[in-house]
């Protein structure tokens, strides 16, 4: 790899250039690494999981698919299509920030908002139905039900648990942009934290395109 | 200043969004089809489709620095890593056949 | 390289003064003092419970503590030197310190993360003393399943978090080295211009970010499983503990390169210092870091060779583990022939260096008869292990961080310690650590378990050996510490460069100023330049 | 204590005198490198003492070198894995005329029932000589079984099986430990292997308090737990015929084939619907919770012994 600083004497720094950095270039540059830095290790953090997932369905093939069948498949696939309509308006945010419009920003990034809490609020009507049926593991957990189940639902918490806190967590990076796109923050100059917090909805968003069918979608033909 | 930096065009951006939405559509059709031992492969292609378009465009990996790039793939392989070799022992648990036989 | 005349400025210890102002330092520097402060504590914790370990095992009855306790004791020694003290150590403490000077940055990519980073680690480290305080956990630093997801009536659950919000700490400050690294050195850096610390460095953090995730979500899985029923791995609703194995070493063996990496990068400085003269075999010294790095991903089964693990996945494992001995022996071997010709200076540093060098060997060379699959059998679980990795960590981790901790001192510090009684200090930990582990090489092969906390008769004379030793280890210890906070007190004032050493962190004065250069240094020498390296200057200490 | 210090366990089965041998090999090659570096750095130190301000040589490398020390250690690494590689394999295969123990560890005692049916706490009785394949399950958390002496260890993990075997050589009593962590009495959970004569053995085996043999006690339970309402000696029943299917290979109802093996077995009996045998319904109820560990060793021992009618169609070889 070449060496990737220069020392670029830039006239007048920009007011949001960190006194470390030469130029906005590099600034900027440091940050999209950051962040898809930051995406490899949110990659192996969801990977354990899904490592489970795998050495488990392998053992109990049937359950699998015996359990993945008590998951509503239409609320799953609904929020997937939530899922990716955020996506394009947060990329369409990216982009409206870069050519330093201001009201295409705030208005993507509050529709990226609604998606989000659209996707959260069908999330919280799914587990109240799981409770509601005594698919949560642990002592309520429907005795009938076959070994390996228990240990679906289990992971299905886990990765859908986490899945969405980190929604959470995307929704009040949301709130933050959002004032500053307000304030008038982002331009052709600065767009770093847009692009950046961008970068990490796009990848929640690739996550639940991995959980959507290997979880929801097992049990569909069976049924 | 940010020359070397793409501004996505939004018909790019509408025409992923609509190829993202006719894959949510197939994937789940094809789940109600029984397509045997292909059941899984067929369900995962399409999911990694959809991840390597949002990469792809709305991440705009395609116009990042080859270091970028290497960075995102990287995440995936080092997954594979843990697959590939916690999955050696579930799958030849059974090798030696039945102990004393 | 005249000095005298940049001696002046306030450095980055003085300016400004205040609690707040390094409570919201964003200066690496002040960062790195910080976390050299915090793991000190840790170290005097964890070296308390090596005590009680110890004290206990003078005899075989097991009268000194409980059995309870006893267990609650060692889980503790291990999680406390593991993850607040050892992985820590250099990276976030020399690391964060020389890193971005040695690449002649004015800080790290992201300084407020890296601050963020440290107050993670206290969080984490905070919410594990609770646990401690609340009554302790008996699972062994392994956290293996299904004891202590469901058999453990101890605070697992609270341990368990601890260590999983330290490891974001630890992920933070891997992916700040790294971008920084990418994207923040100065003109004229090029990769093969820089210090072996930094590839050490560089390599660790891969390992940190790829690797440190998977355990966190792992401790995850422990604690949702023992407050919220989520059961992964319990046996009695289908579960595989082993599993977990998989899991928990897919990090903590590459861990443990987390451990020595960033030391073997603190030799190669030293080593060439030492010698003064070019290292040598740069290049493979620099990639075999990368080498152990990644191939280090590959070899976790090894600590399952008896678990149950199917005979193929321990075949694989074994041999990607007799791999991976292979680039630490390269190390090993360009150490050596560094010192062949050169102009060795019997300074402070070198008794480190000659420390690290033969306890390390033992310690990787036994790590050699673990991984042949068929003597693991034996060995596994056994004081064999436990003596292994007390050589590898204590003897090369420990070893090499005061090695790096003695050299950089002055320039950290501004001050100078008494070199006899530095040279007298290593010497005593040298001897005290053979005393104290080699006898536990010989006990291990006899059978003797570890984790136990009473053991059958015949296995006590290793045992006394052992705690004779420790006793004088941890004076060894007490006595570094004593001397440096003294040299910090009254100790004299340090010229820029007291070890005629190359490298920028030897330009710029000591202690630094808080954006460590006055101008963006140009670089155009490769590294280790002794040929053209200025002599030491201790005369500074007169113009005190 | 005795007078002489040992330094070295007793060797007391067939595969000690090989782990000792890998051992000492490794140990000479260790031994030989670590002698190697640190005369190297010592005589370094003093030959080429120098004073601040001089420079060493300007070396900077040698490729010849480089390979030189990467090849070797190699070669060696390589024959250390070979070597234990199939130390290892020897381990792990128990002869077939083994004869088979079963243990239970449970937090925190050793449960040992001999193919007699004599059964044993934290002791394990057994003839020199003559090849014991230790069957283990847990009741519990990870145990492991250990006896140093004989160079053997094997995990026992909750919700399989697992197996080890030796031959011991020597008579004498030796130390059993508990290797694994598992808990309060972790370090207590420890026992004595006691080898003897096999006349000796048959003598302390009539002397012992039977409760049936294993495979009794299987038969017992098969016809208590209702076992043989399905299972019948032909194809009548609701379930397959269980004649002859410990080490076959069974085709399942998902086009999946396995290897029947005692995992295989305890997990049609655990957890029978994980794994459901083609043509078959799963209405198999699971035993979990129903047979304790040490009954599901008996079930096993007994099916194991079911072999079907007609010799000629016997899967099973040798
Ligand atoms: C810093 C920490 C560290 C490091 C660097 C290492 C390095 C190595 N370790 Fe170690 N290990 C631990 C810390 C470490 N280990 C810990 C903490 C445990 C126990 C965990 C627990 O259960 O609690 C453990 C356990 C452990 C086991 C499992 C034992 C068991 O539980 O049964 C094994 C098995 O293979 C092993 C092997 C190795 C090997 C082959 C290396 C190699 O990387 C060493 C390479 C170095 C050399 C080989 C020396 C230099 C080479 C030469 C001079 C040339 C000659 C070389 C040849 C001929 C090849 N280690
Ligand atoms: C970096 C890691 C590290 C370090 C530095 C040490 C240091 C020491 N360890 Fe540790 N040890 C582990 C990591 C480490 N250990 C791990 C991971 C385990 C496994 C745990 C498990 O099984 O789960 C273990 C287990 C372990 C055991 C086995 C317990 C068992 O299996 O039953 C023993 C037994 O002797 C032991 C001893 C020691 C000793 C004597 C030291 C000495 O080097 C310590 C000497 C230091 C001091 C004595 C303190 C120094 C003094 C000061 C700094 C001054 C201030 C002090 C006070 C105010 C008190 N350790
Ligand atoms: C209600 C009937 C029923 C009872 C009672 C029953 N089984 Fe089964 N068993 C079946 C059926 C049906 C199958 C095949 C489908 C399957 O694999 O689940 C089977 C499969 C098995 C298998 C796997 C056989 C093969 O060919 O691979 C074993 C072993 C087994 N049972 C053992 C037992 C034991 C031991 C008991 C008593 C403790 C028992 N069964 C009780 C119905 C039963
Ligand atoms: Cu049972 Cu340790
Ligand atoms: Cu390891």
């Amino acid at each position: 790899m070449s060496n990737s600083t220069s020392p670029v004497s830039v006239a007048k720094p920009h007011p949001k250039l960190q006194s470390h950095f030469f130029s906005m270039d590099q600034q900027l540059e440091a940050s999209t690494l950051g962040m898809w830095v930051f995406l490899v290790t949110e990659v192996m953090f969801f990977g354990g999981l899904f490592m489970a997932y795998i050495v488990y369905r392998h053992m109990y093939p049937h359950a699998w698919v015996e359990a993945s069948a008590e998951l509503n498949w239409k609320l799953g696939g609904l929020n997937t299509g939530v899922l990716i309509c955020s996506s394009i308006t947060m990329a369409l945010a990216v982009r409206a920030a870069m050519i330093g419009n201001r009201t295409q920003q705030l208005i993507n990034i509050a529709l990226t908002s609604i998606l989000g809490a659209t996707f959260l609020v069908v999330k919280f009507f799914e587990y109240k139905a799981k409770f509601e049926h005594h698919l949560v593991p642990g002592p309520h957990f429907d005795p009938s039900l076959e070994q390996g189940m228990q240990i679906f639902f289990s992971l299905y918490f886990v990765m859908t648990g986490i899945h969405a806190l980190h929604m959470v967590i995307g929704l009040g990076i949301m709130a933050y942009i959002f004032i500053q796109a307000w304030k008038g923050t982002y331009n052709a100059e600065y767009f770093a934290p847009v692009e950046v917090s961008g970068l990490y909805w796009h990848f929640v968003d690739i996550v639940w395109i991995f959980l959507f069918p290997l979880l929801y979608l097992l049990g569909a033909h069976g049924a | 200043m940010s020359s070397g930096h793409h501004v996505p065009t939004i018909g790019m951006c509408v025409r992923v969004w609509l190829a993202l939405l006719v894959l949510t559509g197939f994937t789940i059709f094809i789940a109600s089809q029984d397509l045997g031992v292909l059941n899984t492969p067929v369900a995962l292609l399409v999911a990694i489709t959809k991840a390597t378009l949002v990469i792809v465009f709305f991440m705009g990996v395609k116009w990042n620095t080859p270091l970028t790039k290497t960075v995102a793939v990287s995440g995936f392989v080092w997954l594979l890593i843990l697959f590939f070799m916690g999955m050696n022992d579930y799958l030849t648990r059974g090798w030696l056949g039945v102990a004393g036989r | 390289m005249k000095e005298a005349d940049v001696q002046q400025e306030p450095s980055y210890l003085g300016a400004p003064y205040g609690l707040a102002s390094w409570l919201l330092t964003k200066d690496h520097k002040r960062i790195a003092i910080l976390y050299l402060i915090s793991i000190t504590i840790f170290f005097a914790i964890g070296g308390s419970f090596a005590a009680m370990i110890r004290a206990e095992l003078v005899t075989p009855q097991g009268d000194f503590l409980t059995a309870d306790l006893y267990n609650k004791v060692f889980t503790l020694h291990g999680v406390v030197m593991i993850f607040f003290f050892l992985i820590p150590s250099i990276p976030a403490t020399l690391g964060n310190f020389f890193m971005p000077i040695m690449i002649g940055a004015k800080d790290l990519a992201f300084p407020r993360i890296n601050l963020l980073s440290w107050y993670i680690y206290v969080v984490g480290a905070t919410l594990t003393l609770a646990a401690v305080i609340m009554g302790g956990v008996d699972t062994g630093w392994t956290f293996y399943t299904p004891y202590s997801s469901i058999s453990s009536t101890t605070n697992v659950t609270t341990a368990a978090l601890g260590v999983f919000i330290t490891g974001f700490s630890s992920i933070l400050t891997g992916f700040n080295f790294i971008v920084t690294v990418h994207r923040m050195r100065a003109p004229g850096m090029t990769w093969f211009r820089m210090p072996l610390f930094v590839w050490a460095n560089y390599a660790t953090s891969l390992v940190m970010i790829l690797g440190t995730p998977v355990i966190a979500i792992t401790v995850l899985l422990i604690a949702a499983e023992r407050a919220l029923h989520l059961g992964v791995f319990d046996p009695r609703i289908g579960g595989d503990p082993v599993l977990f194995q998989h899991l928990f070493w897919f990090y903590s063996h590459p861990a443990v390169y987390i451990m020595i990496l960033p030391g073997m990068g603190v030799i190669s400085e030293l080593v060439a210092n030492v010698s003064r003269k070019q290292i040598f075999g740069y290049s493979f010294v620099a990639f075999s870091s990368l080498a152990i790095a990644i191939i280090g991903f590959l070899v976790w089964g090894h600590h399952m060779f008896v678990t149950g693990q199917s005979i193929y996945a321990g075949l694989v494992f074994s041999i990607i583990t007799m791999l991976v001995a292979v680039p630490s022996a390269v190390k090993t071997f360009n150490w050596t022939a560094t010192m062949y010709k050169g102009a060795v200076v019997w300074d402070s540093p070198l008794f480190w260096v000659l420390g690290f060098m033969g306890l390390f060997l033992i310690g990787g060379l036994t790590g050699l008869f673990l991984g042949a699959m068929g003597l693991d059998i034996h060995l596994h679980d056994t004081y064999f292990v436990v003596a292994h990795f007390h050589y590898i960590m204590v003897g090369g981790g420990v070893m090499a961080f005061l090695g790096g901790l003695h050299f950089y001192w002055p320039k950290m510090t501004g001050r100078m310690y008494s070199e006899p009684l530095a040279k007298v200090a290593s010497m005593l930990v040298f001897f005290g650590f053979n005393l104290t582990f080699f006898p536990q090489f010989i006990v291990g092969y006899m059978g003797m378990p570890r984790r136990y906390h009473s053991y059958p008769a015949e296995f006590q004379v290793f045992n006394v050996l052992s705690t004779a030793g420790a006793t004088v280890l941890g004076a060894g210890y007490l006595m570094i510490l004593l001397y440096l906070v003294y040299s910090i007190v009254k100790g004299p004032k340090a010229p820029m460069n007291p070890w005629g050493a190359t490298g920028l962190e030897w330009k710029i004065q000591s202690p630094p100023i808080t954006h460590n250069f006055h101008e963006t240094p140009v670089v155009t020498e490769e590294a280790y330049d002794y040929l053209h390296a200025p002599a030491p200057t201790r005369e500074v200490t007169h113009h005190e | 204590m005795s007078s002489t210090l040992p330094l070295f366990p007793p060797s007391a089965s067939t595969v000690a005198g090989d782990v000792d041998a890998l051992f000492f090999f490794i140990l000479a090659v260790s031994a030989f490198f670590a002698v190697l570096v640190s005369v190297l750095i010592l005589y370094f130190t003093f030959k080429f003492k120098g004073k601040h301000g001089e420079a060493g040589a300007d070396i900077h490398g040698s490729l010849t070198l480089e390979l030189i020390w990467t090849g070797i250690p190699f070669v060696l690494a390589m024959v250390m894995f070979v070597w234990g590689a199939q130390l290892f394999f020897t381990l792990a295969k128990p002869p077939a005329d083994a004869m088979d123990v079963f243990v239970v560890g449970k937090q925190w005692m050793w449960k040992v029932q001999h193919p007699e049916g004599v059964r044993e706490i934290n002791e394990l009785h057994v003839p020199i000589g003559r090849p014991v394949r230790l069957t283990l399950g847990s009741e519990d958390v990870i145990h492991d079984f250990y006896i140093p002496a004989f160079r053997v260890k094997m995990d026992v993990v909750p919700g399989r099986l697992t197996t080890m075997w030796f031959t011991a050589t020597k008579t004498g009593e030796y130390h059993i430990f508990c290797s694994q962590y598992c808990g309060t009495k972790h370090s207590g959970m420890i026992g004595t292997v006691v080898a003897m004569q096999p006349e000796d053995y048959e003598a302390w085996l009539a002397g012992g308090r039977s409760t049936g043999s294993a495979v009794q006690n299987g038969e017992r339970l098969f016809t208590e737990l209702s076992c043989i309402t399905c299972h019948k000696a032909d194809s009548s029943g609701r379930g397959p015929t269980l004649a002859g299917v410990f080490g076959s290979t069974v085709q399942l109802n998902d086009g999946r084939k396995v290897l029947a093996d005692e995992n295989y077995l305890r997990e049609s009996i655990m957890s029978p619907q994980a794994k459901v045998v083609q043509g078959f319904q799963p209405i198999m109820p699971t035993f979990q919770g129903l047979v304790s560990e040490e009954n599901l060793l008996q079930l096993i021992a007994y099916v194991k012994t079911l072999k079907p009618a007609e010799p000629a169609s016997a899967p099973v070889k040798k």
